[in-house]
């Protein structure tokens, strides 16, 4: 098993890490025979990268020498539609950037528009919001952690995880009616207030049946000792590195940097719950996959918290007046919320109209995808494969 | 060497506070000027080829070694480049600003600081057309390599078709 | 412990590790399916589910609201003012389904009451041979609006229809009242309506 | 019992007209290779499919292919239907005639095998019983080592060379301990014809003092079929598809078919030689001609398949999902047929050696439902490190004792279950609670 990282400073003055084929250079009598590197293009259409990432990779025999991303195949120019939208109608489309967690992209849209036009947003929309966060929070990391155990071959986790996302998902439906384009979380406050009575049965009873499922489906991956032996050690990823290259979320947080939005720049009802930022030391595959594992249990722990302030604080107006027609003043504003992958931040500049004048998306994925590069290189093809689904990239956010 | 913070973000940005906060006596002089909006966090507008020494004063001394977001702004009349610091351990955010001629968007780029800013520079560089000096590897990233309808989409000469409301009452 | 130790815990973890999962497998292997075989399964749609959007013509004051809000303007209004009245009649009413992207915009932005000239239904099932079979017209859209149930009885929706109203207005200029009063009750101004829609155009 | 019409009085009665008596044997063995193919792989294979989708399906607390035929029964031949349908691609650098070989390459040698493979007792459940049966099944077997790397080079796609080359390593050097433990039961049986192995096994199955040898080799033979955990030369989510990314149509059907057909191979090879073959206690066979073979087979299966049938319905119920109903009740009075026809004639052996191989194919199964895939590295040196030495210890061991009558290869195995149930007991002890986050 190959556990060891090597960094190398090369002459541009460029921090470069790796595996342990870094070093499996020729030596001795290996040098007469003439090898060749084996281009070959990983992606666009390619079962394990999720999405449609291509990946220029070299290879000598089963060892990647360098690799390089190539993004960009799902970029829609939605920065340059939100020119052309309303503040309001916007929102319907930030649910088609991170389509496995539309609930963190509405939320990162309308806490930038709060934050540039002032609004307050009730009391018990901020409550709707954080529960349908958590929801989709767990929703995500499941597909994550579910299509990660396909990656390294095992099917059942992928469908047991799928099993328990479609309970969120029933879930989710019934409060804004869809699956995945949620347009749940509005400038202002929330669409609707969560329904009762079924809803609330429903959502209880997942909550006492999801933990249980979670270590079962657990049990099969960071349990075995093939995955454990697949995942240990491999795309090292240092902390300092980690926060060079502006990584968040999971990534981040395997290489254990306590950076977690929802406590760092506490937003929405956040600073009011309790819950761990889960950090993991080691920075391989392994940590980040844990890290996922164990955020989503303290989803649950927050939901179980959220649970009670829904009798608590009772239910009321949950749209800000006067955020249909919103119209900030001149001004800029970035705020950000913590998806699933990270810090997913929107920077908005308004010139006063009721269209933003520019609107840029920080997505988590596009940074974090960013550090491929520097860590895919010295391991197995095999390897790299791990890597990616670690790094859990989700190509609408990634490309926008 | 990084100033003490307050725990909560309130309390961080108390507008007269900000100069002694961020340490930005030392900083201030020719071409930098720092203003602080009623909302948003504090924005630091700094002259092109102070850019990088700037970005080095923040990230070694203020500790802002956390880079959020470099992006690019088409004012209208000029270019703009803006870059988003913030701490891995602590909520302040610092924005950095840089006017750019459109006949001349040169900036240096901050890759020899933060790693993160390569594909972010890139990104900018394609649809916005700015282009950074010191990066190592720029080219289009979204856009496919060979794209020539309109080289930068996202300045504002280029416009998407009109949406008109197709609502018509006789 | 040593080598020897580690090549025995080793060994012990491996074993345990994959009988621990092999367990898993095998519990499940005796669980209650959770399939659903669809087309002959119907799913249970929530209340709020937002499938298709259907108009009822009836209904419809030609206000504009819906194409106003619509974020990919796939709504196509054409209306014509009932002579000699306030009210507006719908001549033509198209909805592009297949850019619709089912957000509930235009339901949000219906100003008519107690029932919204157009709903999200519940019709979900858009595949079809040809793209041009996704531009509904009327008929289409009214019946689609009909294949969600309302709670409010078919008499009492229909009781103020802009038609009904015009024909009533119309009837009452026939016998020399001023209808000022009543139409501007029956028919909302569609610029305050368009404005809590958010414009879109402009 | 026999028959009353023989397939060789059938093609001698054709033949004698035409003068060609002297070609009788050779078209006998044609049709009868003919009569395997159509009437035992085909049928093993087709329900064998819907077994490992039923049962993965059920792992996954899914229902499998629920469609064609009652409970998807066909799905298979529905399968295999639509790919004759499909074009018969060929990539525009390809080594056409390589290309085109290479499918037959490791299809034919996954049916060759079956000639020597003794379904039950008698001379007539077995197509030829080699004296040298074993050397016949190891060479037939590494054949299909071959097709895989042919069909991996020649498809002129960086990936499916890969999955060519990986295969190449991993078959060759699983090939050894395959061997060495291959080597053993023929070493206690003083014969190396399946049929005599099978015949040695009646007092104590080769499991109980080989059962080491038994466990290695139905870990490399895992890796010699490209199974779970170590499906590398094909890792869809590594290598897209490996070596078969570029074929289409048959000709990718075959590599699917192969690849189950050698899935029931080996469980079938693990029976005849380490889990006794047809012997029970105290049951023995009765004797059947070759072609009933098939039909005892097909029954078999369709009995298994019954059991699966049973599971789908109290879970699934009726519904009118399945399309084909008319064709599903069909066929399933057909298999009602035949399963009534062999059991008249007899067939106590075969079902027995059969059970015994079905339930070889649903541990299969299982660890496909459980196991993640191993990285190529680390199975290389698991082959080399563990296997091989532990495979040449246990050969050792077997051929000493084979040679002087001292038990060495007992002690080996008395000390392998100690291990294991010591190893057992440690588990039970940490109550299962080993946990490897921490």
């Amino acid at each position: 098993m190959a556990t060891e990282t090597k960094q190398t400073s090369e002459p541009d003055g460029v921090l470069r890490l790796g595996g342990p084929g870094l070093a499996a250079e020729p030596t001795g009598d290996i040098h007469e025979i003439e090898t060749d590197h084996l281009e070959v293009s990983m992606g666009p259409q390619h079962p394990s990268t999720h999405g449609v990432l291509r990946l220029k990779v070299k290879l000598d025999g089963e060892w990647v020498t360098e690799v390089q991303p190539e993004i960009g195949y799902l970029h829609r120019g939605v920065e340059k539609i939100a020119e052309n939208r309303t503040y309001f109608q916007f929102l319907t489309i930030t649910d088609r950037l991170d389509y496995v967690a539309a609930m963190a992209c509405n939320a990162a849209y309308a806490v930038a528009v709060e934050k540039l036009a002032g609004l307050t947003v009730p009391p018990r929309a901020e409550l709707c919001r954080v529960i349908v966060q958590e929801l989709d929070r767990i929703a995500s990391h499941l597909v994550s952690v579910g299509t990660y155990g396909l990656d390294l071959g095992a099917t059942s986790p992928f469908i047991y995880a799928f099993r328990d996302r479609e309970t969120i998902l029933d879930l989710l439906e019934m409060v804004c009616g869809a699956r995945l384009t949620y347009s749940y979380i509005r400038v202002g406050g929330v669409a609707r207030d969560l329904p009762e009575g079924e809803w609330r049965t429903r959502f209880r009873q997942f909550l006492d049946e999801f933990p249980p499922m979670l270590d079962e489906q657990d049990t099969l991956l960071s349990e075995n000792e093939i995955f454990l032996l697949r995942t240990r050690g491999v795309g090292v990823l240092p902390p300092e590195v980690a926060v060079n290259y502006g990584t968040s979320g999971p990534v981040l947080r395997g290489s254990g940097v306590a950076y977690d939005v929802r406590r760092s720049k506490p937003y929405g009802l956040y600073p009011q719950l309790d819950f761990n930022v889960v950090t993991r030391p080691t920075g391989d595959c392994l940590a980040r996959y844990q890290v996922r594992v164990e955020e989503m249990r303290q989803s649950v722990k927050i939901l179980r918290q959220c649970d009670q302030l829904l009798d608590e604080i009772p239910p009321g107006e949950v749209l800000a007046k006067g955020a249909r027609g919103v119209k900030p003043a001149a001004g800029e504003a970035y705020a950000s919320v913590e998806s699933p992958r990270g810090e997913m931040g929107v920077y908005l500049i308004s010139d006063g109209s009721n269209k933003p004048y520019r609107l840029k998306w920080r997505s988590p994925s596009f940074v974090n995808l960013s550090v491929l590069s520097a860590i895919g290189r010295g391991w197995k093809v095999a390897d790299l494969v791990a890597i990616i689904g670690s790094i859990d990239p989700v190509f609408g956010d990634v490309d926008r | 060497m990084s100033t003490e913070l307050p725990d909560s973000p309130e309390e961080a940005k108390p507008a007269d506070d900000i100069f002694g906060l961020y340490g930005l006596e030392d900083l201030l002089g020719e071409g930098v000027e720092v203003s602080v909006p009623p909302v948003g966090d504090p924005v630091v507008t700094i002259a092109r080829e102070k850019l990088l020494e700037a970005c080095r004063f923040f990230k070694e001394e203020q500790g802002f070694d956390y880079l959020i977001l470099v992006s690019g702004v088409d004012r209208g009349d000029h270019l703009e480049s803006v870059i988003h610091l913030g701490k891995a351990d602590a909520p302040n955010i610092v924005i950095l600003k840089t006017a750019v001629p459109y006949d001349d968007p040169h900036v240096p780029s901050v890759t020899p600081l933060w790693q993160g800013a390569n594909w972010h520079e890139r990104e900018s560089f394609d649809l916005m057309g700015i282009i950074y000096d010191g990066h190592p590897d720029l080219r289009r990233i979204l856009l496919f390599p060979e794209w020539d309808e309109y080289p930068h989409p996202l300045r504002k000469e280029f416009r998407l078709p009109s949406l008109e409301g197709k609502y018509t009452v006789e | 412990m040593g080598l020897f130790g580690r090549l025995v815990d080793d060994l012990v973890n491996t074993f345990v590790s994959i009988l621990k999962g092999h367990q898993v497998t095998w519990r499940n292997l005796w669980r209650e399916r959770v399939t659903l075989q669809y087309p002959n399964e119907r799913p249970k749609l929530p209340e709020r589910y937002r499938g298709l959007p259907g108009l009822h013509p009836e209904l419809c004051i030609v206000c504009g609201a819906c194409a106003k809000a619509c974020p990919v303007q796939v709504i196509n209004i054409q209306g014509r003012k009932i002579a000699g009245t306030r009210h507006r009649e719908l001549v033509r009413y198209q909805l592009e389904a297949g850019r619709c992207m089912f957000c509930g915009l235009c339901e949000e932005a219906c100003p008519t009451k107690p029932v919204k000239a157009i709903r999200l239904s519940n019709t979900f099932e858009l595949a079809v041979a040809d793209k041009s079979a996704l531009v509904l017209e009327i008929p289409q859209l009214l019946e689609i609006w009909k294949s969600k149930p309302v709670e409010v009885p078919e008499e009492q929706y229909l009781a103020a229809t802009p038609k009904k109203l015009a024909a009533q207005e119309l009837a009452k200029q026939a016998e020399g009242e001023k209808p000022k009063a009543e139409g501007a009750e029956a028919a909302p101004r569609p610029k305050r309506v368009a404005a809590e829609g958010g414009p879109a155009g402009g | 019992m026999n028959l009353p019409i023989t397939l060789t009085g059938i093609v001698e009665g054709a033949l004698a007209p035409l003068g060609l008596q002297g070609l009788t044997p050779l078209v006998v063995y044609l049709l009868d290779a003919l009569i395997i193919l159509l009437l035992l792989i085909m049928p093993v294979v087709t329900i064998l499919i819907w077994l490992l989708r039923k049962m993965l399906g059920f792992i996954q607390r899914r229902l499998g292919p629920m469609r064609v035929g009652p409970f998807g029964v066909l799905q298979t031949i529905a399968d295999a239907v639509k790919l004759f349908h499909k074009e018969d691609l060929f990539p525009a650098n390809a080594d056409r005639v390589v290309f085109a070989l290479a499918p037959f390459l490791v299809f034919v040698p996954a049916v060759l095998v079956y000639v020597v493979i003794p379904f039950g007792q008698g001379d007539g459940f077995v197509t030829k019983d080699l004296s040298v049966g074993l050397v016949y099944l190891t060479a037939v077997t590494s054949i299909s080592a071959i097709g895989i790397i042919t069909a991996g080079w020649s498809s002129d796609n960086k990936w499916s060379l890969l999955g060519g080359l990986r295969s190449a390593a991993q078959l060759v050097s699983y090939e050894l301990p395959m061997t060495l433990a291959l080597l053993g039961p023929p070493l206690m049986a003083g014969t190396l014809s399946l049929s005599g192995i099978v015949a040695a096994q009646q007092s104590v199955w080769f499991v109980v003092p080989q059962a080491l040898g038994f466990l290695i080799y139905f870990i490399a033979a895992l890796a010699e079929i490209a199974h779970l955990p170590f499906d590398l030369p094909e890792a869809e989510s590594e290598l897209v598809a490996g070596y078969n990314v570029e074929y289409s149509g048959m000709r990718f059907g075959l590599f699917f078919l192969g690849e189950f057909a050698n899935s029931f191979t080996i469980c079938l090879v693990a029976t005849v030689l380490f889990l006794g073959g047809w012997h029970l206690p105290f049951l023995g066979g009765l004797p059947l001609t070759s072609w009933q073979t098939g039909l005892a087979t097909v029954a078999t299966m369709a009995l298994l398949g019954g059991g699966i049938w049973y599971l789908n319905w109290r879970r699934a119920g009726w519904t009118s999902a399945t399309r084909w109903h008319w064709l599903g009740y069909v066929s399933a009075a057909i298999l009602a047929a035949i399963v009534l026809v062999a059991g008249l004639v007899g067939f106590i052996s075969v079902v027995i050696t059969l059970v015994k191989t079905s339930l070889l194919v649903f541990v299969l199964m299982w660890l496909r439902g459980t196991l993640p895939r191993v990285r190529v590295d680390q199975l290389m040196s698991f082959g080399w490190k563990a296997l091989v030495p532990l495979g040449l210890v246990n050969f050792l061991a077997l051929a000493f004792q084979a040679a002087t009558g001292i038990p060495t290869g007992w002690v080996l195995n008395l000390l392998f279950f100690v291990f294991v149930g010591w190893l057992l007991l440690f588990a039970w002890r940490k109550r299962w609670a080993y946990s490897a986050v921490s």
